[in-house]
């Protein structure tokens, strides 16, 4: 049984693990940069450590000082929240091996996932559609000729080891392939130390749609239904809805079907996602998340499952007492992310309540925003019985938020929701572009 | 009770202080007197929704806090355990009143099973020793109270 | 189609009625007194009309100019929220004639279910089990010692046109009964203006336990499960939960069932709820709420219907398009009602965000709270899978709740949900004087 | 503790500084002060987490206005539909400038189908008509801008 537990993160995951905790009966530690000392987060905490700078690097980065403090103050676990250490699995075999639980995946599991070109081969061995390309990395130019040629062009460069958007080149004819091969390995090399780069077929608007996945690394798994994340802005997530309004039973069943199957063929364990670009009617695999993400609330909301708490439970070696039918999805869930455009002092903040809203976020009136960190400043999560009736409640929702002192997304938020084309349920990656950029 | 002539300026401020006023105008023989509180319009109160226990957050602030004359606080770089002696039954490395040159250690901060020393950046005399041995310091909290020398 | 409705009510239900036409598409007419001009409810209205003084019947309980605001303003609806004038059949009558929609049943089912006595013939003639008791209003003293000999002492005399815990008598002996009579008379006469009493057998130590109904008024009701309201001070509530701790599925069932078929045979429209006393495994019918209740957001938690919307539609002559088994029910839900024991002005307000947690209120930093009005000022719903993990993240909830400037009985709800009484589920109206009261 | 003729600066200021106060003045025969602090923003934002459409709300506000040189209103006692007229093509009862004696009626004011006629409490002159002819007044609307006689 985990007693007390470090949260190894800051902003709203940090207040939302906390909140589990409570919920739970667990102690927990907040650890802080210098910036974060008078968070909510470290205020809400039993107890809190500082842990360095403001600099990510010199704090939510500094293993030694995280590790130290949990085994200082006698934690048992440690939750990495999400962003920061919480797919680097380097840290979870360090966590492993001080002693302490690390919420989340096996650190082999991590390793084996982080690295691209892997997870593809995992993928296909499990039987699961990948957007055509290489399986292994590209060996010379020569190579990426041919394997180019067999897929057809644009294709796109990808880092073995990367994610995150980093490291990535579409390349739309033969001549352009010879110097973003280069260019690619070496934004490869610089960001992840490691200069292997693979092909695939690069999809002109496909959609982003991932499988949340519940698995005790005991045998069970189950499925929470898919995110339709395809709202983006320069590779950022803005909103985030449950079900999709573009797969039909079909393909979901598949989806799920075979994101299942791949969790139990990796003997995964804890909460993770499968990613999929789907187009045209056909869906491709693209990558595990192997950690909690942003976005699991609309997950919990159509489940009514909550994932943090299930994490916590897994890494305590307790069995899913679920079969998937013990997991009916209800309703309709879509999850408005509201980020800071500026830095500064929060004068006035007022929140969206009543029925069927939640809010997570860290903010107070008062708060400070330091330009360190991560922009997204609170997620606005909303249920409903169908898609058209989320969408009021969250127009609702989004009219009483007040953030004042500085400047938001919100009222873009307000135009992606009410446009033509969300509404429509029909639109590709470039949403934001067209609605949001054309209002300029 | 004083008469109000003779009243002295803490007890007039205290009983205002127990009041309910938002501001008082006093004057007399003696002299005469103005105060006024901010009301709950004029504050902003930061709200805190949760209970604030104890904690060693505060201890974070005083990272660049420099006394007067010339103290100074050496502070932990680091989170770990301190240590005042290389050793369980070894002399300390420092005692209050020590003289310590640029460059010696006067502690060490147990890490992941490291044992850092910690060197000072300047010449200087401990004037207090803050952190308490064995306990865990946070990045930033002062560990020594010096002189600089 | 409703287009624009008008909120004969204040506080916090006036704003859940507003975001439920929010969600709709409705447009909102708030209608205040003087004292509360200044409310979040009448700026979050799109128009508000002022109607009286602060005094209830100067304002909320003013039926000319409630109704006169709501035709020159070219409402089609008025909805009356809970308390004042929503289970009043003259007042619902009167919007009828003025050509509205009133919100809530058929003026003549509220008029029917108003006289206690007709309640309990109406039970009687659906099957359901009430109280041993007269069935009629007592004709005289020797007609009073007969009844109370038949059921046993001890009794207890109630008004028959009553209600609220008004104009009633407890008669433990034979000797009291001749002047508790003539007491409880002179008391039905003037809080109801009908001298009529009628005799129930006294139950020492009952749990309230309530069924929430929706009925379309053409032939559809379905049940939303029970709420059990058994802690209360004073007869207030306090707390509301769902399911009861101390149903078993039989009783359960059976409960639903008799509320059910009553309603069908009355030809029930909208939200209302059957009220039971459930002593030594038995349950008894006490009465019918025609209207909204306080407490329906725990049946909104464990059902996912949104009570509000469904009253309007129903209102608008939409079918139910519902079946029984469309209306699962999962998990536990909790309401703890925040009320405020002092007037004054709010200095620094924070409520509770995160994971399964509901706050309806009206409340904002700086809202005065005039001493007019019912002293509930907020309530906090949350939701969990079972009732200890119910429990503790109320717990969580509350404990990040902070109400500066005035007293609230939030310490003493903290009391009641720890104290060992309320968590073992076993307990009886008397808890709060247990714990509570025990305290000081 | 010095009579406040007596206190150095210093132990003036430090009582300021420990106090709630946002403002004090004083002064006596050999000195005077004032101290001003800056409260958090000096401002409370009440918040309105709603748009805040055009209302009638603040209407009700002047209800026991009363302007300067006897200038009074008279306020709608009830909710309802204003005629200044008691039919479409009567006469009105009254206009700017009319003198109007105790119990006279100045206007119809139409609710639930029901017309009530409003009556002066007092002899006064009608200096303006506030309230727009057929619109909707609310509890407590300024009808009538009056100078009593």
């Amino acid at each position: 049984m985990i007693k007390k537990l470090l949260i190894a993160n800051r902003g709203e995951i940090a207040v939302r693990v906390i909140r589990a905790c409570r919920d739970l009966g667990i102690k927990t530690v907040a650890v802080f940069s210098t910036a974060d000392a008078n968070t909510l987060a470290v205020r809400m905490a039993d107890e809190a450590v500082c842990i360095g700078e403001s600099a990510t690097d010199k704090s939510y980065l500094n293993v030694p000082n995280i590790i130290t403090a949990a085994c200082a103050l006698r934690c048992d676990a440690i939750h990495p929240g999400v962003g920061f250490l919480s797919e680097n699995a380097d840290f979870a075999k360090k966590v492993e091996d001080a002693g302490l639980i690390f919420i989340g995946p096996k650190s082999e599991t991590i390793a084996l996932l982080g690295n691209k070109v892997a997870a593809r081969t995992a993928a296909l061995a499990a039987k699961i559609p990948i957007t055509p390309g290489s399986t292994e990395v590209l060996k010379d130019l020569a190579d990426a000729k041919e394997t180019a040629k067999k897929i057809g062009y644009p294709v796109i460069l990808k880092a073995a080891a990367g994610g995150g958007g980093r490291g990535m080149r579409i390349v739309r004819k033969e001549e352009q392939l010879e110097q973003s091969l280069q260019i690619a390995k070496k934004e490869a090399l610089s960001f992840f130390g490691d200069a292997s780069v693979h092909m695939e077929r690069y999809l002109e608007q496909p959609r982003h749609v991932e499988i949340q996945l519940l698995a005790d690394g005991q045998g069970t798994v189950v499925h929470l239904g898919e995110r339709d994340c395809s709202v983006q802005k320069n590779h950022q997530k803005l909103l985030e809805e449950s079900p999709s309004p573009i797969l039909d039973e079909e393909m979901r069943k598949a989806m799920c079907a075979d994101s299942v199957r791949l969790f139990k063929e990796l003997g995964y364990r804890s909460a993770g996602t499968v990613e999929f670009l789907v187009e045209d009617g056909a869906y491709y695999f693209m990558e595990v998340n192997a950690r909690l993400q942003v976005e699991h609330p609309v997950s919990e909301l159509v489940s009514s499952i909550d994932l943090v708490q299930a994490q916590i439970a897994i890494a305590e070696g307790k069995k899913l007492n679920l079969k998937q039918k013990d997991v009916p999805l209800k309703g309709y869930a879509l999850e408005c992310r509201i980020n800071a455009l500026s830095a500064g002092k929060i004068t006035n903040l007022s929140f969206p309540f009543g029925p069927f809203v939640r809010v997570d976020s860290y903010l107070e009136t008062g708060s400070v925003l330091s330009p360190y960190y991560d922009s997204m400043i609170a997620k606005i999560i909303v249920w409903a019985s169908d898609r058209d009736k989320g969408l009021a409640v969250m127009m609702r929702a989004l009219e009483e938020v007040v953030i004042e002192g500085i400047k938001t997304n919100l009222e873009e938020q307000k135009l992606l929701i009410t446009s033509k084309q969300f509404r429509s349920g029909r639109f590709g990656t470039d949403l934001y572009q067209k609605v949001c950029e054309q209002e300029k | 009770m004083d008469t109000i002539e003779n009243m002295d300026l803490a007890s007039v401020l205290s009983l205002f202080e127990q009041s309910s006023l938002s501001e008082m105008e006093l004057s007399c023989s003696r002299y005469s007197l103005k105060f006024k509180r901010p009301t709950s319009e004029d504050q902003v109160v930061v709200s805190t929704p949760v209970k604030t226990v104890a904690k060693k957050a505060e201890a974070a602030e005083p990272v660049a806090q420099s006394a007067s004359e010339d103290l100074q606080t050496i502070n932990s770089p680091i989170v770990g355990t301190f240590y005042l002696t290389p050793a369980p039954d070894a002399p300390p490395y420092v005692k209050v009143g020590s003289q310590v040159k640029q460059g010696d250690v006067v502690c060490t901060i147990e890490a992941m099973k490291l044992m850092n020393q910690l060197e000072t950046e300047y010449d200087c005399e401990i004037v207090e020793i803050l952190a308490k041995p064995e306990a865990l310091v946070e990045f930033g909290q002062p560990l020594f109270k010096v002189k600089k020398l």
